[in-house]
């Protein structure tokens, strides 16, 4: 249903702090600044050729209810367009999405889009089951780690996919981390170790699952003719999708079978003329909130067919020498500051288009794909590429 | 109508969220309120580009996006923008009502500080007129270490002077700054 | 916290929002009949006849209101479900939940969706996908969800 | 603009102070499917959805999960704007002029009834300065209502006429709860809130949803009789601390005004723009933004009421609806805003339907005291 844009948008600048547990010398408005610098730097761009802001995080996570209204001094968006765009895990792929739209619909030539989060100043766990039906899921929800262990349960029980499989996950996305100078968790893991770290509810354990982070991400979206201008490799956007779903975790299949990316990227693949997304992607950002995730996403992504997740990473086609690497950045497993975090995914996608990945550049990056998670098992997906 | 609405009553649930939140002030808000802690006293941070004064201080210029680290003291006097007598209770106000919220221009700042106003008339409160900062004896550092400000007494002879000081107008000076007090 | 001497400060809020939920007419029926007949309702889709639990005012893929109720049993499956393990807040008490419990998806026969509930067995190491379950009931019910105390296993 | 957004069909649920049998998606679903079947469409005519609501106010992270279904997204595309209501049309809008979408459903829904609006209103403050002298949102719209006053020599009698005149133009309309016959006196002797505003310059809490269908030009032609073009939209943040702009100034309006109206090709709004539904939350803002829009020299937007200029038979009708004073949820209102507006272009206004208009502007702000503005232009039909 959704088609390429009519103006060709590219992303020309990312910015992201260094993203740590805690990041008590700034407030979120100076660490929102950081990010914003930054991608300025990347840019050699001033505020004053920004056109407009879209900012986002989760609202209850910090107690902040106006982000784009406090923002303002350290955002830049001071006199200028802003808007305030939040969706849950997607909002960072949301306002990347965002991006592409002021930008494609002609009245913006330039717009920086900010996903944020600073889990440190409030209770993860606590906001998250903020965000349970208060009637039907609130008394039972234990933020996001209980939802994906009861579909993951599912998930192996149905297809025989094992701890082993989803461990592998735990140990190539830490590793690559430790070439992303942004990540936040940097390890150089065993399967064993995986294995072995303390359960926290059956069969996620604690290397399983993503950590809090506190950090922000911008990127700057440009027209055609001003792209050209900015950036000399700058990463066009071939293609986005947004999937919604129904509202309760029991209407899905959750971990067992994402339905919602197997339908976006169904749409981006036709809309891009992807026939084989394993051969016909460089590299893969995706957004995996735990190991058994990115398993499955691997699936609903048809970089193999349902059930073949565990088979796909024990061919090692996803490690950074594989057929398509995914998650070179070290995924949300190394990182995840939730409203920055899905934008992340494309910033990291758009730096490998634009060749500025340093010591975790891909060789020779022609096309990328991001996704978003989060919501109600919600999916967004951007496909980028070095060529209009 | 369906027949199972017939007589049904509405259920509503009551839930109170309740989540501790701890937010980290930075080294320019912590600096703010480390000085009114320990000093009494209050700065502003200078705009190298704009040259507007503004308190509360922040780290970058909202206007020309500047680094700001220019500290400059600020009066505990200023003058009151506006203000309002709130009548109505919330569970979320640092005082019993009927309480004053005003706007001060401390001299010295370009912006104006949002707070209380206390131990004042209501009749005699009015735009233009002098207060000063009353600071808690205990002090812990966030913005109710200033209780609040109250009325400047002044004799009739000095009145005329301190009701309308005189607004420099900064070279250069941002939006708002220009403009009568 | 303020330490003297540390020139980094925090500001401490401890947030209290309270809130008034409408359950609105679909979940207000489902409580009543749940408190007064212990029975575990769900609500067809004219078109698709997919029956959902929880109900709700239409159904997501024929867009249409939904509007037949249908008695749903206090049996099912467990199609997946998880022992929390870890301390948390919970924002609904202030307090850290008491832990562990199990949580999971109970397949009712008839429902096209799972209804997400407490699960428990004579031990929770005991719990396995595919059991069947059965709903325990409060015996002094108040007309919400925790009038289900929980799902137990049936056999182990 | 080169391309045009057409807005083809509005529904809207009654306003009301507590609606209490309603849950969100209830809400939704009503407004959802009834624009829908009123201008004979199917969900498989929308192209995607966007959703209008604020975590805050609905007391979930993730609002738009709540009404995904009702709103028909199950599989479909789905975004939400957490602003008030005209930043979401706008967001449709520009998601229409991509290209990469013919048509939009956009649903705005907010309960007030069900949180508790100080403490919301305060955590729209920031936790290092502001929300701890314990502000909500009517103590600082006082403190800008009495600096604009001080500034401008505007009367508390002036106000007042503005919630006498919307709250009687309410009257006419169907949907608000709070629509009136009251006097000045009435008004100026109401329960005192914060000074100068009393319970009569003053929104009342509300609870209600507004759905509205969007297309491009040759979809929006096919599926209405009478489509209205959105023909200049924008917004602008001002500065966020209170004291860091001149609360009786409103430069983000004044600039999101310019914008809009250099995109519609507007030189003279007072001449050109045939009627006015703006967010009148207090009765003070109808007057101020009114100045900040260009329609009278700063200052005179007290004159402009007093002389009935922005009555229903006025010069320059302005909140023939009744605004957001006789009932109208935050976040909604500006939706509504840009619905009422739409309305009166579509000649669908019913009992309080003005004459003669071919273009009508639709104002929405939020954060403090106004910070964030945006302006709609809509025209007639061609």
């Amino acid at each position: 249903m959704a088609r390429r844009s009519k103006r060709n948008v590219a992303i020309v600048a990312t910015g992201q702090t260094d993203h740590r547990s805690k990041r008590p010398d700034v407030n979120i408005v100076e660490m929102i600044n950081e990010a914003v610098r930054r991608c300025l730097d990347d840019a050699h761009m001033t505020m004053e050729d920004i056109d407009g802001v879209v900012i986002g995080n989760m609202e209850h996570f910090e107690g902040v209810f106006f982000t784009e209204m406090w923002s303002v001094d350290g955002a830049g968006s001071f006199l200028k367009h802003g808007m305030k765009i939040t969706t849950g895990g997607t909002t960072g792929s949301s306002l990347a999405l965002a991006g592409y739209y002021h930008v494609a619909s002609g009245l913006f030539d330039t717009v920086m889009t900010i996903g944020w989060e600073k889990q440190s100043e409030g209770e993860t766990t606590a906001g998250l089951i903020f965000q349970a039906d208060p009637l039907w899921e609130r008394a039972t929800m234990s933020g996001a780690i209980g939802s994906f262990a009861a579909s993951a349960s599912a998930y192996m029980h149905k297809y025989g996919i094992t701890e082993e499989q989803a461990a592998k996950v735990a140990v190539k996305n830490r590793k690559n981390a430790l070439n992303n100078p942004h990540a936040h968790l940097k390890l150089d893991l065993t399967v064993e170790q995986v294995l072995k770290s303390k359960m926290l509810a059956y069969p996620i354990k604690m290397l399983d699952m993503c950590p809090t982070s506190d950090g922000a991400c911008a990127m700057i979206f440009a027209s055609e003719e001003r792209a050209k201008k900015i950036c000399p490799n700058p990463a066009w956007v071939i293609a986005g999708v947004t999937r919604h779903d129904q509202p309760f975790g029991g209407d899905l299949e959750m971990v067992v079978n994402l339905r919602t990316l197997r339908s976006a990227t169904e749409e981006a693949y036709k809309i891009a003329g992807i026939k084989d997304p394993l051969r016909d992607f460089d590299v893969a950002e995706l957004y995996e909130p735990c190991t058994f995730a990115e398993l499955s996403w691997y699936e609903a992504a048809g970089f193999c067919g349902p059930g073949e997740g565990g088979k796909l990473m024990d061919s090692g086609a996803t490690y950074m020498d594989g057929e398509l690497p995914v998650n070179p950045s070290g995924g949300v497993l190394s990182t995840n500051c939730i409203g920055a975090t899905a934008m992340i995914r494309v910033a990291e996608a758009a730096i490998q288009v634009m060749g500025k990945g340093g010591k975790r550049q891909v060789p020779n990056v022609n096309r990328a794909m991001a996704t978003g998670f989060g919501g109600s098992w919600w999916s967004d997906v951007m496909i980028l590429s070095k060529t209009p | 109508m369906d027949q199972w609405l017939e007589g049904l009553e509405p259920i509503v649930e009551h839930q109170d969220l309740k989540v501790p939140y701890r937010y980290s002030m930075g080294a320019t808000t912590s600096k703010f309120f480390i000085e009114i802690r320990d000093q009494k006293k209050i700065l502003g941070i200078r705009c190298p580009k704009c040259k507007v004064v503004f308190v509360p201080p922040r780290s970058t210029c909202g206007r020309c996006f500047s680094p700001l680290d220019k500290w400059v003291k600020v009066s505990d006097q200023g003058t009151l923008q506006t203000y309002t007598i709130v009548h109505y209770p919330t569970p979320v106000q640092p005082a019993p009502t009927p309480l004053i919220y005003g706007v001060i221009k401390l001299d010295g700042a370009d912006t104006g500080l949002a707070h209380l106003i206390n131990e004042a008339d209501y009749e005699k409160l009015r735009v233009g007129m002098r207060v000063r900062a009353v600071f808690k004896e205990e002090r812990v550092g966030n913005m109710l270490d200033i209780l609040y400000f109250k009325p400047v007494e002044i004799s009739k002879g000095q009145r005329k002077k301190s009701t309308r000081p005189k607004v420099k107008v900064k070279k250069g000076g941002a939006r708002g700054v220009k403009r009568k007090a | 916290m303020s330490e003297k001497g540390g020139s980094l400060l925090l500001a401490e809020f401890n947030a209290n929002f309270p809130y008034e939920y409408s359950a609105g007419r679909y979940a207000s029926y489902f409580f009543k009949r749940l408190k007064e007949e212990k029975k575990i309702m769900g609500i067809r889709c004219p078109e698709c006849q997919r029956v959902f639990v929880p109900p709700r005012p239409a159904c997501g893929y024929c867009f249409v209101r939904n509007s037949e109720w249908v008695d749903l049993g206090d049996e099912g499956t467990l199609w997946g479900y998880t022992v929390v393990q870890f301390p948390f807040l919970d924002p609904l008490t202030g307090v850290e939940r008491p832990i562990p419990y199990g949580y999971g998806f109970i397949e009712l026969k008839g429902a096209a969706t799972r209804l997400q509930h407490f699960v428990t067995a004579s031990d929770l190491n005991k719990l396995r996908i595919g059991m069947r379950m059965k709903a325990v009931f409060r015996e002094e019910r108040k007309g919400n969800l925790t009038d289900i105390l929980y799902f137990k296993a049936m056999e182990e | 603009m080169a391309d045009r957004v057409g807005i083809v069909g509005i529904y809207q649920t009654k306003y009301e102070p507590r609606k209490i049998f309603e849950s969100y998606p209830e809400m939704a679903f009503e407004v959802s499917s009834k624009v829908l079947e009123e201008n004979g469409l199917a969900l498989e005519d929308m192209d995607q959805i966007i959703t209008n609501s604020q975590d805050f106010w609905d007391g979930r992270t993730i609002s738009n999960r709540t009404v995904s279904e009702a709103c028909g997204s199950v599989l479909r595309s789905e975004s939400k704007v957490a602003m008030d209501g005209t930043f979401a049309v706008f967001y449709a809008a520009m998601r229409i002029l991509s290209g990469c979408y013919d048509s939009c459903l956009l649903v705005s829904h907010c309960k007030m009834s069900e949180g508790s609006a100080h403490v919301i209103n305060n955590a729209m403050f920031d936790p290092l300065y502001q929300r701890i002298l314990g502000f909500d949102e009517l103590s600082t719209c006082a403190l800008q209502a009495k600096r604009y006053m001080h500034k401008y020599g505007i009367t508390e009698e002036q106000c007042a006429r503005v919630s006498v005149k919307n709250l009687q133009n309410g009257k006419r309309n169907p949907y608000p709860h709070r629509a009136m016959e009251v006097t000045v006196g009435q008004v100026m002797s109401s329960r005192m809130l914060a000074n100068p505003i009393k319970e009569l310059d003053a929104y009342p809490i509300t609870d209600g949803a507004c759905a509205m269908i969007l297309a491009v030009e040759d979809k929006a032609r096919k599926w209405a009789r009478n489509p209205v073009w959105i023909a200049g939209i924008a917004s602008r943040l001002d500065s966020f601390y209170l004291g860091d702009r001149d609360l009786a100034e409103v430069a983000s309006l004044k600039a999101a005004a310019k914008k809009a109206y250099q995109m519609a090709g507007i030189t003279n709004p007072r001449k050109e723009i045939d009627l006015v539904e703006l967010s009148d939350y207090y009765s003070y803002q109808e007057l101020l933004w009114l100045e900040g829009m260009g329609f009278c020299k700063r200052g005179e937007g007290g004159k402009m009421v007093e002389k009935g200029v922005t009555a229903m038979d006025g010069e320059l009708p302005v909140n023939p609806s009744g605004g957001i004073l006789s009932g109208n949820p935050v976040t909604v209102a500006g939706a509504v805003r840009v619905a009422e507006a739409a309305l009166q272009l579509m000649a669908q206004a019913g009992k309080r339907q003005v004459d003669g208009v071919k273009r009508a502007l639709a104002q929405g702000h939020c954060g403090p005291c106004g910070q964030g503005q945006c302006v709609v232009i809509l025209e007639k039909g061609v």
